[in-house]
């Protein structure tokens, strides 16, 4: 595995929803070409609002980035248009799946593929591809996204961002209603794709087991803010850093008090 | 004689269908690719009628006043792209149904401040002397009308069939957040689909300007056209013609059959409660898309 | 705790009536697919049981069926002594049945807490009018409604975000609001549908042991979708397994772990079950 | 959900305590107290009654629209539901009091409005939208066609009976404004307990989430209807202000298309599901163009004939919308309480971050 | 001194092409009065306009707004509906309503409409002046009878007042008349039309309104019934009703109170005088002398002349409003008081009293001949006889509902 220079970062950054709402207060993370990192934290920490932000989703969701700067292949992406970024390689599979619910799996996979410019022929193997990676697309090619099962779902979702061929993937909670052996699946391949095309990937998990065992490094934000920031290892086995991570002592991440 | 009557008068609804399938095209166009539907169609309608009328009073020769209206056409769908669409990505389609309605507003008050209020004729040099074929009457207009609807729909049509663009349009009005996520620019879209808007704009523009002289009441044949979109479905573009067929069809027969037992004048509403009954068997309209949500 | 002997065969003249829930040999599918085939068990009075199964095996349309949002091509469905072939989801909460869903399905504009006392809807007598004038029947009605509201919240922890819009919060607390408006009623029966998806370890820890407590203080049965098989293992009583619309395993978490077929189907390697052991 | 899911930001019935309170009571005091003494007649009959009644048919339309999530295009149908109703029961009653006849007009619009809100338990979203047009027409049409409504008067316009209320003749602009500032508070009152209460929380949630809304057992049939009857009654009494206490004159031309969508146009600029909102929006839509209209003639009047000041108006209007809705798609209630926010938020000194 | 006409107008919308033009020639002819007299007797006349898009809300904002300005001489605001929602008040302020050619047409009846003139032309009289036309055009009342004669109406309060009178009409001269509506706006007739082609009536009145007409005129030549046929009645016959439809129109035929064309000598000194100063209301000077103009002008000359009348009364200052009422009730224009005006041929006379508020209009017809109108009758002169019966049993009741205690022409003529 080789890790090169920096592809993405992020410094300080603060983010707002509505002018109002406090999301981030000081996030900092980085991503090398070739690295696997994980993006931990409990519920509400603002892992979702920090991966929006990275790839210009937030001014969709009515926030703003506060303060801070996003730099992804050397440019600032405040600048760019989401689609702009796809195009340089950076693409996001949304918590929540958001298929194109009338549209079928198939066509959300094609659509998925737009970016490359491909022509009919050569978008074939690319779909073989992500039928590979996931039998159970294959048999519901033709059935509405949106009347597919939650995991189905989720695949079509990861699959269509598959399609764009990215150099950075960002995955948020990918592993969500997906059965065991599928969560394995997707982990492996994209660890293959890490492996032999180079693919740098940000994942930000709940399930901290799964992610810490494939990441090389992992970050951990609490209540919108970078606490943490090393090595996946280290959290991996350091049972006070987990602990630590799983908030004994933190008092509770569950149950934050509003505002 | 009696049979005679009901053939012209069913022929007349047809083809008076037909000039509101024109309008319900532009509908449709952007309802694709927005999941809204778009109040200043009517507009937009007013403002290319009323910029070519202008223009060729003026004395320009007709192709480049078509020209003309055509770049006017694409300016407007460049900057509703711009300052209405973009910032309003991902808000729900009510919001972004008023916000069309607000450019209706400054599409109609820019088109009257810059041409005015006057009534103007339109001679499209089409004649439109009474046609008997088989002894049943037809209009040349219509017919010349019908033709070009049709042709329109083809094109439009073929230009779905044959280009993948008509699955991002359709992944923009599913889901704009997602659509954003895989890179689709919903920049360029929309603005071509507004432009395609107002392409069909003026077509139609012309033909209803043609037949009711140029004026602001020009923007009111949305009403006729929005029967139309919910029969045939919102987002199909053949659904447009069918639905039309059906609406001018139905809308004469009861007004000549039925009117006289009420007194008349059904006409207004009669579509719209006929297609309001259809609706409940096909609640997404003939060839609309059907809503698709499971739990 | 009532012990729930194995059953291997189902007999619905047996079990149905006594059962708190089963399911008759249904069958669905949808065009090509098949969703659910012959599927027949019984969950009894007081039990946890989860379903699981790979992904499209046909969990959610199970309880979709099972709460009259599908209606099975085949079979019978028995609630609380009565059968239907297919269940009529207005009279659901009435039967005493409460649900979450795999997606969210939150009433966003609604405060956290009004979407907990939603879920007591079934339950109000008084009327529009007396509601508006104000009559002391719909006023006591009101008010013990956000009274239990409000103790489902302190006893999931969400008292910090009582007032805010449901649909402002993150996503595992929004889980966590479902599973409170459905607790609200206390049902007799309770269908899950992946009530831990995005939550962390803690989380989900102490979901367990709010679902456990649920059904040991107020007698509930329940039914449970979830891929985390040690949250499962740890949690349930029987464990029903699902592939591909079919029934193939039904037994105790110690036999479904070693179950050779179950294995194959889903739950791969063994340390997959570290994620959520011994909850 | 329906495919015009409003969610995002809208209010929630349970806020238990609201700072507005003693504003409200304010806003009452100088409503009944110090307006009569010192407002003219121009300030009664041009702005204050239309902004009452229009705040009351935008109230009506947000229950409907706002709360319970169905878009409706042919609200201005039940006003003029509401306004004939009322001329014909007191044409035609003479001795039952006003009072009664308002409330008998709201039950006839509620009336019609769930005959028209049936199709909205198969439909959704724009295709319910436009079939609430067939109200707008059909209405429309009746009220031209038959001449009974409209007493047979040859021109179908009519012209209204003064006012009168327990034997009290209000035919003065002030006694007019009066009449529908208690019709208005009245009604207001009674919505506010609504969607305070469970119905008003189950209507939210219809919106929301239908099915989620099915299986906790609410009725969604029956609460879809009932947002109907309740918005048409509501609309339908507005439509009685309308023609009773403001034109006082009646004619179906007056509850065309453009007064339903200026309707929704109030809802949703001053915010769906907030009752401030219908007011807020009202005082927008009918105070606005006039600021507008004379802001132009003062400043440029000289130099352009009123076509085209009007016309720039238009313009404005419409620009004005566009901009409402991007700076804050939640209406003027979410930007007044994003404002208030702001300002209690110095006081308090900086009260972020908000997690969680 | 100063006389204040405010103008609820309107130049935007759907019926901006009849506004501008009435509200225009208003204008122009105020500022003649202006500019050549220096005002009625060195009473200075002002007026500004306040914009109503057509909209009785708007109407309503309008008068509250303009009447607090001292000096108001009358309301023109050329709409029904805003008419119809200032009754109340002006008979409170006691300052006349003008509705020429239009309004309600029970306020004929001045004995119950004290401050209400709809001036020149109700729908009534209108629909006897078209039927007289038709007579003389076939050559003798007698004629009509076994006549079919069908009126396409526009679908809308003010299409459908007239169903009464023609079906009097009918009975009186025994024609067959087949009464059709039109719904609005009026853009699609096809149905209407082939009905008529089925029927074959010898005329067809057109009761239209806006974009009716120009699509009436083009569907009637879809199914070739010949325009020559078709009668207009007085909100059909401007030249934005038949300009749209082109050659459709051609041989069209539409009663008028006042004739089309720039050549009456006070439509020339318009031109000179208030065009040529660079200060005239038409934004195209090809107007100058259509239909609408030219109601504005003698609208103008109308006002005028009352506040002419009344002053002769009350002095030469600035009068009150129920001076110039006065004023209004003793308008009578005769021929030849019309021509020293400079407005022979531009519209015949004029007789108000107390009892008439209408005045005994006089009509006439013209023809348009694909260019402009050509004035193809006499003046006509409807059947009063016929219709004031019917017009004071509708006055009479509305007095009854409203306790308004009708007056006594004769008393009041004595005491003055
Ligand atoms: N659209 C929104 N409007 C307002 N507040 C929001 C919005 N989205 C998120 N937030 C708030 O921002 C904060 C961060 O949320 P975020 O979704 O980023 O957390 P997360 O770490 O992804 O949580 P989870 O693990 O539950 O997905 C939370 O307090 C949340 O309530
Ligand atoms: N309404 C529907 N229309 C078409 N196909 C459907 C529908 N509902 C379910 N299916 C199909 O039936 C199968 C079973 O779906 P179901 O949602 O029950 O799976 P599941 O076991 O819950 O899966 P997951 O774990 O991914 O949620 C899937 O293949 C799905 O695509
Ligand atoms: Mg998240
Ligand atoms: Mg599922």
């Amino acid at each position: 595995m080789t890790i090169h220079e920096v592809l993405l970062s992020l410094d300080g950054v603060e983010a707002t929803y509505n002018h109002a709402i406090r999301a981030l207060s000081g996030v900092s993370l980085t991503v090398r070409t070739g690295e696997i990192v994980a993006l931990l934290g409990a519920n509400g920490a603002g892992k979702t609002t920090a991966l929006k932000a990275l790839s210009g989703l937030l001014p969709a969701e009515r926030g703003q980035i506060a303060a801070g700067t996003i730099v992804y292949d050397g440019g600032d992406v405040t600048r760019r248009s989401p689609a702009e970024l796809v195009r340089a390689g950076l693409v996001q599979v949304l918590e929540g799946r958001h298929c194109f619910r009338s549209l079928t799996v198939e066509d959300n996979l094609i659509v998925g593929g737009q970016v490359q410019g491909l022509g009919r022929a050569a978008l074939r193997p690319e779909l073989e591809r992500i039928y590979t990676l996931f039998p159970r697309l294959r048999d519901r090619r033709k059935t509405a996204a949106g009347l597919t099962s939650g995991g189905e779902q989720q695949m079509t979702a990861i699959g269509r961002a598959l399609m764009a061929r990215p150099r950075l993937l960002v995955l948020d909670e990918p592993s969500m209603g997906l059965a065991p052996l599928v969560v394995e699946g997707i982990f492996t391949a994209l660890k293959r794709l890490n492996r032999e095309e180079g693919l740098s990937i940000l994942v930000a998990e709940q399930n901290s087991t799964v992610a810490l065992r494939h990441a090389d490094r992992a970050s951990v934000l609490e209540t919108g803010r970078t606490v943490l920031d090393g090595p996946a290892a280290d959290l991996r086995e350091r049972d006070d850093i987990k602990a630590f991570y799983l908030g004994f002592g933190v008092g509770g991440p569950a149950a934050p008090a509003a505002a | 004689m009696e049979w005679q009557f009901f053939t012209e008068v069913l022929v007349g609804g047809l083809l008076s269908g037909v000039m509101y399938s024109l309008v319900a095209i532009g509908f449709v166009l952007i309802y694709k690719t927005s999941g809204v539907l778009n109040f200043a169609q009517g507009a937009l309608l007013l403002f290319a009628a009323l910029t070519f009328v202008s223009l060729t009073e003026r004395g320009l020769p007709v192709w480049a006043a078509i020209l003309l209206t055509l770049a006017a056409m694409t300016g407007i769908g460049a900057m509703i792209e711009r300052a209405v669409l973009r910032p309003l990505v991902n808000q729900p389609p009510i919001t972004l149904f008023m916000a069309t309605l607000g450019v209706s507003y400054v599409v109609e008050g820019a088109a009257q401040l810059l041409w005015g209020t006057q009534v103007h004729g339109l001679d499209l040099g089409i004649d439109d002397l009474p046609l008997e074929i088989g002894g049943v009457l037809v209009s040349s207009f219509d017919l010349f009308a019908a033709a070009v609807a049709g042709a329109m729909v083809a094109a439009l049509t073929l230009f779905f069939r044959y280009t993948r663009i008509g699955l991002g349009f359709r992944a923009v009005a599913d889901d704009q957040l997602a659509a954003l996520a895989v890179g689709l620019s919903l920049d360029r879209i929309w603005t071509a689909v507004w432009t395609a808007a107002g392409m069909v704009a003026l077509v139609a523009g012309l033909l209803w300007g043609a037949r009711l002289g140029v004026q602001f009441s020009l923007s009111l044949v949305v009403l006729k056209a929005l029967p139309v979109l919910v029969l045939g479905g919102f987002d199909s573009i053949a659904g447009a013609i069918v639905g039309g067929l059906i609406v001018g069809a139905v809308e004469k027969l009861a007004e000549v059959y039925v009117g006289p037992f009420v007194g008349g004048g059904i006409e207004g509403w009669i579509a719209y409660v006929a297609a309001l009954g259809f609706l409940l068997i096909r609640p997404s309209g003939l060839f609309g898309a059907k809503l698709v949500e499971r739990v | 705790m009532p012990a729930v002997l194995s059953e291997p065969l189902f007999s619905p003249a047996a079990g149905a009536v006594s059962s708190a829930l089963a399911v008759e040999a249904l069958s669905l599918s949808f065009g090509g697919v098949t969703a659910l085939s012959e599927v027949s068990f019984a969950v009894a009075p007081g039990e946890i049981r989860a379903v699981i199964g790979p992904n499209g095996a046909g969990k959610s349309s199970l309880l979709n069926v099972v709460s009259g949002l599908y209606r099975p091509d085949r079979g019978r469905v028995w609630l609380g002594g009565h059968s239907f072939a297919s269940v009529p989801t207005d009279r659901l909460a009435t039967l005493g049945v409460s649900r979450t869903f795999q997606n969210l399905a939150l009433f966003k504009g609604l405060s956290v807490l009004d979407n907990v006392a939603a879920g007591l809807s079934h339950r109000l007598r008084a009327g529009v009018f007396a509601q508006v004038i104000g009559l002391p029947a719909a006023r006591r009605e009101r008010a013990e409604g956000y009274a239990r509201a409000e103790e489902l919240l302190a006893f999931l922890h969400l008292d910090g975000v009582r007032d805010r819009p449901a649909g402002t919060l993150p996503y595992g607390m929004q889980k966590r609001v479902e599973l409170a408006r459905a607790l609200v009623a206390r049902p007799r029966l309770l269908l899950l549908d992946e009530p831990m998806a995005g939550m962390t370890l803690t989380e989900k820890r102490d979901l367990s042991g709010h679902i456990r407590a649920a059904r040991d203080d107020l007698g509930t049965t329940i039914v449970l979708i979830e891929h985390d098989v040690g949250v499962v293992m740890g949690l349930s009583d029987r464990i029903a397994v699902l592939d591909y619309g079919r029934l193939i395993a039904d037994g105790t978490p110690d036999e479904i772990r070693n179950d050779p077929v179950v294995i194959d189907a889903y739950l791969g390697v063994a340390h997959d079950l570290e994620a959520g052991e011994g909850i | 959900m329906t495919d015009l899911a409003l969610a995002k930001a809208t209010a929630s019935p349970a806020r238990r305590f609201s700072p507005a309170l003693p504003g409200i009571g304010l806003l009452l005091v100088v409503a009944y107290g110090i307006l009569p003494l010192v407002a003219n007649e121009y300030l009664f009959d041009a702005i204050l009654t239309p902004f009452l009644a229009l705040a009351l048919a935008g109230l009506g339309l947000n229950i409907l629209t706002g709360y319970a999530g169905q878009v409706s295009l042919g609200s201005s149908a039940f006003m003029a539901v509401g306004a004939y109703a009322a001329y014909n029961l007191a044409l035609r009653l003479p001795g039952v009091p006003f009072m009664i006849d308002i409330l008998l007009a709201g039950v006839v619009a509620a009336a019609v409005g769930l005959l028209f809100g049936l199709p909205s338990l198969r439909l959704r979203g724009f295709y319910l939208a436009v079939s609430t047009l067939a109200a707008q027409f059909f209405v429309q049409w009746v009220f031209n066609k038959v001449g009974w409504f409209s007493n047979n008067s040859p021109s179908g316009i009519v012209s209204v009976p003064t006012l009168s209320v327990v034997g009290i003749t209000l035919d003065s602009s002030a006694g007019r404004y009066l009449f529908a500032l208690t019709v208005v508070t009245a009604v207001t009152l009674a919505v506010w307990r609504l969607v305070e209460s469970p119905t008003g929380r189950a209507l939210v949630a219809l919106r929301d989430h239908e099915t989620a809304a099915r299986v906790i057992g609410i009725p969604v049939l029956r609460v879809k209807l009932l947002a109907f009857a309740v918005s048409s009654f509501i609309i339908g009494v507005a439509g009685v202000l309308w023609a009773f206490a403001y034109l006082r004159t009646v004619e179906p031309a007056g509850f065309n298309l453009d007064r339903s969508f200026q309707i929704l146009f109030i809802v949703i600029i001053g915010g769906l599901a907030s009752l401030r909102g219908a007011f807020l929006g009202a005082a927008l839509i009918v105070v606005f163009p006039l600021l507008l209209a004379r802001l132009g003639e003062a400043l440029l009047g000289g130099l352009f004939d009123s076509g085209v000041l009007e016309m720039s108006q238009r313009i404005v209007l419409g620009l004005l919308i566009v901009t409402f809705l991007i700076t804050e798609p939640a209406g003027l209630t979410a930007l007044l309480d994003r404002a208030w926010n702001r300002i209690a938020g110095r006081f308090r000194r900086t009260g972020l971050p908000i997690t969680g | 001194d100063e006389q204040y006409f405010p103008l609820q107008s309107y130049r935007v919308g759907p019926y901006a092409a009849g506004g501008t033009g009435f509200f225009g020639g208003f204008i122009d002819y105020l500022t003649l009065v202006n500019n050549r007299d220096g005002g009625v007797n060195g009473v200075k006349l002002t007026w500004d306009e306040c914009e109503t898009q057509y909209e009785v809300e708007r109407g309503v904002e309008c008068y509250k707004r303009q009447k607090n300005r001292p000096g108001v001489a009358a309301w023109n605001p050329l709409s029904v509906g805003i008419a119809y929602a200032m009754i109340d008040d002006v008979g409170r302020d006691r300052v006349p309503l003008i509705t020429v050619n239009h309004g309600r047409t029970d306020s004929t009846d001045g004995r119950v409409f004290k401050y209400v003139f709809p001036l020149l032309l109700n729908p009534y009289s209108e629909s006897s002046g078209i039927v007289n036309y038709i007579g003389a055009r076939e050559g003798g009342l007698e004629t009509l009878k076994g006549k079919k004669i069908v009126v396409l109406y526009h679908g809308s309060p003010y299409g459908k007042e007239t169903i009464p009178i023609y079906q009097l009409l009918a009975e009186k001269y025994g024609f067959s008349v087949e009464q059709v509506e039109v719904p609005h706006p009026g853009n699609e007739q096809q149905s209407q039309w082939l009905s008529i082609r089925r029927t074959k009536p010898d005329y067809v009145v057109l009761r239209g309104w806006g974009v009716m007409n120009p699509v009436a005129l083009k569907t009637a030549q879809k199914v070739g019934f010949p325009a020559d046929r078709i009668i207009g009645n007085v909100w059909s016959n401007s030249e934005e009703d038949v300009i749209p439809a082109g050659d459709a129109a051609k041989g069209y035929t539409a009663i008028t109170t006042q004739a089309s064309g720039a050549e009456y000598p006070v439509l020339q000194e318009i031109t000179k005088t208030v065009y040529g100063a660079g200060k005239g209301n038409l934004d195209d000077k090809k107007r100058i002398g259509s239909v609408y103009h030219n109601l504005g002008i003698v609208n103008g000359i109308l006002n005028v002349e009352a506040v002419r009348i009344a002053q002769e009364k009350f002095g030469k200052r600035t009068l009150t409003g129920d001076e110039v009422r006065w004023g209004f009730e003793h308008l009578r224009l005769d021929p030849k008081r019309v021509e020293a005006l400079g407005a022979k041929g531009l519209f015949h006379s004029i007789n108000v009293s107390v009892a008439n508020h209408e005045g005994e209009g006089r009509v006439t017809f013209q023809q348009w001949d694909g260019a402009k109108w050509k004035v193809v009758s006499d003046w006509i002169a409807p059947d009063w006889a016929l219709l004031r019966p019917i017009i004071e049993r509708s006055s009479l009741a509305y007095a009854a509902e409203h306790g308004i205690q009708v007056r006594d022409p004769a008393a009041e003529e004595a005491s003055n």
